[in-house]
């Protein structure tokens, strides 16, 4: 096989916007008994196999990936993680 | 009036859209298909349907905004064509940069069928020119993200430049949308999207004709 | 399981006992391989070969002249005149829907949908019986909730509309939901596509999504009973995908359109395995199948994986020779899979080739006409009888609020405002009322639907109670002035192999065929679902009946929603006041038992006439059957419906909750109650004027008022609340 | 503030369960002309803040949340992420 990278996009919403799944996962938590449970926003996580060693330019397609399709930058923003 | 549907793959209010156009304005729209490259060059308005297009993939709208017969549908949009998008089309405008914001998943998280109570807030526009400024119309809603979200500066403008044309009547916003907002205007003011389905409000027989007025107003603009 | 030898263990653990093994073996002339060993057991499953219940199947009666297609197809079909035909079905997702709510039910919703597609009809209604273990137990919630959205995340994206259905909870489905989904569609009746494959060489086509190894042995794990560890072993769900199955069904009726199809069938419960022998059994025919050019999701699936996945949103179709070209053509426009996996063939063998091997030959014929039929033991139960005491002196007014919060009478909005109820355009009554109706689209006809039973009716006495299943079911259609037309069944019951549950089901069975047989209703497609037991506890006998009526002109349609003030309420039918098993015993007074009310057929079907001719003639156009809960209640429906009061006579709670069959409200402008009573006498109608509508409360003489606003909160509020919000 | 722990919850489907929005996802992103793109899995990120000093503890109790909640495990695996 090539050698080759692999990605994980994570999309999540920007502070400030309300994340009413995110609120109603706490809720059920604590509901559930996890009373140490603080703060839960949910979001995507997107993995990306990539065929690619150039890890600069995997990164910066990523980048243009998340800026074009996979978050919609208007609420939400992106990190991208990348391993071999 | 001479009208077209865009057809996505799971679109599902397209032919919704279509009947309630020929039935008022006599002419049976022309349904495009999304890999078509062109909208017929003589279209005064486009009607992006309601539905599921690409499954709601990702985020409703997103893959949507990708297919070829968009391209053309923003260049019209930016020529001045008129652009009515419905429920998932508002999805797509929003999406395609055409519209302002973002729909987010309904506060309640549930997708919500219902007929609900909307306030006509601006009629100086091609799209409500028929409705009186401040009347109370009924719409059903079918959708499960609706949540009209955008920042404070932009809720102001949109507001300020009297582009907030349908919000729900007070009580019944069903999805938890800011300020109440069901439907809003592009700045020139030819492009329109809206959750609520006046498509489906145009037959007696279906629970009212308040829906009427939007066609008829588009009809009155264009001609 | 996926031992390469065959072993007494193996076949075991695919659920067939030595008697059919032995058969199998003199089918074969020699042992079976693996591949062939699952594909027997998948074929000679319950499920898929209704051993148990085919020989009592055949009693039911399945004809009438309008009946263009009954049992024995993918969805039956029926005339409804102009060259339109309606197709339906139902079908259970009961287990899978236990195991993962959401998938399981919207999985279900896409399996009858491909049925009803299948025959070249486009879906136009979806409904859904639910029911589900009560209120209090730990699971209820969460599969109410997951259940739901399953159906509304199908069927919403498929831009079908759900209109119709039911949600129950009872105890005995604690640990065995009941997920019955029904799709009705429109076809014409000249482009009805069916499965025989005949005639040999032409090409065997898979359409739709790739194969992996979804499901396999869904078909199997349905028919056989819960135990305690099947929520650990987690079986593998099948997943669905309803934007692939929009493409498919888009993609299917596009290539309807054109004459290239001899045969089509959706791939349901055992895939590959029943789609092909099914086509080629009906056919006369034999089928050779190249699994290598099976579309793949997953690497290294073997042959026993791919005959026995059951990948969703797929299709199998035989074609007339040369065509292959011009379906693929359409089926890449709608980005589906294609591609020529077999030929069909004159050896009557079903013969399966993997990496260049046979890995399969079998006699079609032993998958399905030699499949086993057995004629099970049966007990018949003596049917319960009587009325168990109650309290005669306590207050009306209450118990009326007590029943409409209870869980199975309250207001099922919930549930379906979570679906889209009105895409298509031609939802002319939504859920809420007695039957929905949909319009024929582009015409001014109209169809009724329903789906129906009262499990509890069904325990006290299954021969009586499935009767009444369907004498409801033909009511409902009724009372929205409907012509009933034909009848769907989901036979939903415990384990065949005990005598007593057997005995159930051969009543049941019997109750159907007599009902349907007296109102003209016969019964066009259907489908068994047994073993619905959990740790030895069957559930309450739950034969339901989905109905399809026809209006002619959707103006002369009734609903149950009080129109005016002042209107004569009339009640249709005769009132003894029989509380046995009544919604009214079991909720204010926590008993369930005595005799469940009988159904006088012949009564059933004069007053349901009668009331149809009024409102076919235009003279009446509000109407409502009296069911569960029985007259106050129905009367409270139609004042909610329509947010107008009335006013009506009093009586013991027997006249005011008993649940008489064969009875319905009509409500008509006072100055012609004369007229409607006279026409009742003229056709032996037992008619009575029982109050005026009017007001903002419910007012029952002698007995108290209810203000609607009260009656509503109590009938709207408890699935919300119970859901938290 | 107390001291906290932070939790990261990946959701991901399991193998051979179908994934019809990531294969839209890569399918688009080849569209865009993103050509190195392979396999795409779409998946959930779950963000908790937890009020918990013990890491062990807290891993035990995030991994209950999962099995019964977060997670539905008859299609879905889950991956717990923790940093303070
Ligand atoms: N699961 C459901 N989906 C859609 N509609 C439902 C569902 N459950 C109940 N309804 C609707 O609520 C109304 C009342 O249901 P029900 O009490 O079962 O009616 P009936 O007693 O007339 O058979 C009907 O219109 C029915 O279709
Ligand atoms: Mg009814």
């Amino acid at each position: 096989m090539e050698c080759e990278l692999k990605a994980r996009v994570f999309v999540t919403l920007k502070n400030g916007v309300l994340d009413p799944q995110g609120k109603a996962i706490g809720h059920a938590l604590n509901n559930l008994g996890f009373a140490s449970v603080g703060a839960v926003r949910q979001g995507k996580l997107i993995e990306i196999e990539l065929d690619e060693r150039d890890e600069a330019k995997a990164r910066a397609g990523l980048r243009e990936m998340c800026e074009k399709l996979l978050a919609n930058t208007v609420i939400e923003k992106y990190e991208i993680e990348l391993k071999a | 009036m001479k009208s077209a549907v865009v057809v996505f793959p799971a679109s599902n209010c397209d032919r919704d859209a279509a009947v309630a156009l020929e039935q008022i304005t006599g002419n049976k729209p022309a349904m495009v298909w999304h890999a078509d490259s062109e909208i017929p060059k003589d279209t005064d308005l486009i009607v992006l349907p309601g539905g599921f297009s690409y499954g709601d993939y990702l985020r409703c709208g997103a893959m949507a905004r990708l297919s070829r017969v968009m391209q053309d549908v923003i260049k019209k949009a930016q020529e001045g064509r008129l652009i009515l998008g419905i429920c998932n089309g508002f999805q797509v405008l929003t999406e395609s940069g055409l519209l302002p914001g973002a729909l987010m998943r309904n506060a309640a998280l549930k997708f919500v069928c219902k007929p609900v109570g909307l306030t006509v807030t601006e009629t100086q526009n091609v799209f409500t020119r028929r409705y009186d400024a401040g009347q109370r119309v009924v719409f059903p809603v079918a959708h499960g993200e609706g949540n009209y979200v955008a920042d404070a500066e932009t809720l102001d403008r949109l507001e300020g430049e009297g582009r907030v044309v349908f919000r729900y009547a007070p009580g019944e916003n069903p999805n938890g949308s800011a300020r109440d907002i069901a439907g809003i205007l592009n700045e020139k003011r030819n492009v329109l999207g809206l959750m609520p389905h006046p498509e489906r409000v145009c037959d007696p027989l279906l629970g009212g004709t308040d829906g009427r007025a939007m066609f008829e107003s588009l009809i009155e603009a264009v001609g | 399981m996926r031992a390469t030898k065959v072993t007494p263990e193996v076949v075991k653990e695919h659920g067939l006992n030595d008697e059919e093994y032995s058969k199998i073996k003199s089918l074969l002339g020699r042992e079976p391989n693996l591949v062939e060993l699952g594909v027997f057991s998948v074929m000679w499953s319950e499920h898929c070969s209704y051993k148990s219940t085919r020989f009592h199947l055949r009693k039911l009666p399945t004809k009438a002249p309008w009946v263009l297609q009954g049992p024995g197809e993918n969805a039956g079909v029926v005339d409804i005149g102009d060259g339109d035909a309606v197709v339906f079905k139902m079908e259970s997702h009961n287990h899978p829907s236990f195991i993962e709510p959401y998938q399981g039910a919207a999985t279900g919703v896409g399996g009858i949908m491909r049925d009803v597609f299948t025959m070249g009809a486009r879906p136009v209604a979806m409904l859904d019986s639910l029911r589900f273990g009560e209120p209090g137990h730990p699971k209820s919630r969460h599969l109410v909730s997951g259940v739901v959205s399953g159906i509304g995340g199908y069927g919403n994206c498929m831009g079908v509309p759900t209109v119709g259905g039911e949600v129950n909870f009872h105890r005995s489905y604690n640990g065995n939901i009941l997920v019955n989904a029904m799709c009705v569609g429109l076809a014409k009746t000249g482009k009805i596509f069916k499965s025989a494959a005949k005639g040999a060489g032409n090409p065997v086509v898979y359409v739709g999504s790739k194969t992996g190894r979804d499901g396999i042995h869904g078909a199997t794990m349905a028919s056989a009973e819960f135990n305690e560890d099947s929520e650990e072993k987690r079986p593998t769900v099948q997943v669905g995908d309803p934007f692939t199955e929009k493409l498919l069904l888009e993609a299917c009726l596009e290539l309807m359109a054109t004459d290239a199809i001899i045969a089509i069938q959706d791939m349901g419960a055992a895939g590959l395995t029943s789609s092909s022998s099914e086509m080629a059994d009906k056919g006369g025919a034999g089928i050779e199948i190249d699994l290598d050019k099976v579309p793949q999701r997953e690497t290294a699936m073997t042959a026993y994986d791919m005959m026995l996945s059951e990948s969703q949103e797929r299709m199998l179709a035989v074609l007339k020779p040369g065509r292959e070209a011009e379906a693929e053509r359409i089926f890449r426009k709608w980005e589906l899979d294609f591609a020529v996996i077999g030929v069909t063939t004159d050896t009557h063998r079903l013969i399966v080739k993997h990496k260049g091997e046979v890995v399969a030959d079998m006699p079609v014929r032993s998958l399905s006409d030699a499949a086993p039929v057995y004629e099970r033991p049966f007990a018949r139960r003596a049917p319960k009888t009587g009325t168990p005491s109650y309290d005669a002196t306590r207050p009306v007014t209450p118990s009326l609020l007590k029943l409409l919060a209870s869980p199975d009478l309250c207001s099922k909005r919930w549930v379906w405002e979570q679906y889209d109820n009105t895409v298509m355009g031609d939802t002319v009554q939504r859920p809420g009322g007695d039957a929905a109706v949909v319009r024929v689209h582009g015409s001014r006809k109209a169809l009724a639907v329903t789906t129906d039973v009262t499990p509890r009716y069904c325990r006290a006495d299954p021969y009586e109670g499935a009767k009444q299943a369907v004498a409801e079911a033909w009511r409902n259609i009724t009372a929205a002035g409907a012509r009933p037309l034909a009848v769907t069944d989901c036979l939903n019951y415990g384990n065949p192999e005990k005598p007593e549950i057997m005995g159930e089901i051969v009543a049941g069975i019997e109750g159907l065929g007599e009902a349907c047989r007296a109102l003209d209703f016969p019964i066009v497609s259907g489908n068994c679902s047994l073993y619905n037991e959990t740790q030895g506890e069957g559930i309450l006998p739950t034969p339901t009946i989905g109905g399809v009526g026809l209006l002619t002109d959707v103006d002369r349609m009734a609903s149950i929603a009080f129109k005016r003030e002042g209107d004569a309420i009339i009640l249709i039918g005769e009132t003894k006041g029989h509380l046995g098993q009544s919604a009214y015993l079991a909720v204010v007074e926590g008993k369930e038992d005595g005799a469940c009310p009988p159904v006088d057929l012949a009564a059933e079907k004069k007053n349901g006439d009668f009331v149809r001719g009024l409102i076919e003639a235009g003279r009446v156009d509000t109407a409502h059957d009296v069911s569960d809960g029985g007259l106050l209640v129905a009367v409270a429906e139609m004042a909610m419906a329509g947010n107008i009061g009335a006013a009506i006579a009093g009586g013991d709670i027997a006249r005011l909750f008993g649940e008489d069959q064969g009875r319905y409200l009509v409500a008509v402008p006072g100055g012609r109650a004369g007229e409607i009573l006279a026409a009742a006498k003229t056709a032996g109608v037992a008619a009575a004027l029982i109050g005026t509508t009017g007001g903002d409360k419910l007012a029952v003489k002698d007995q108290g008022d209810v203000a609607l606003a009260k009656l509503k909160s109590a009938h709207e509020d408890w699935l919300p609340g119970y859901m938290g919000g």
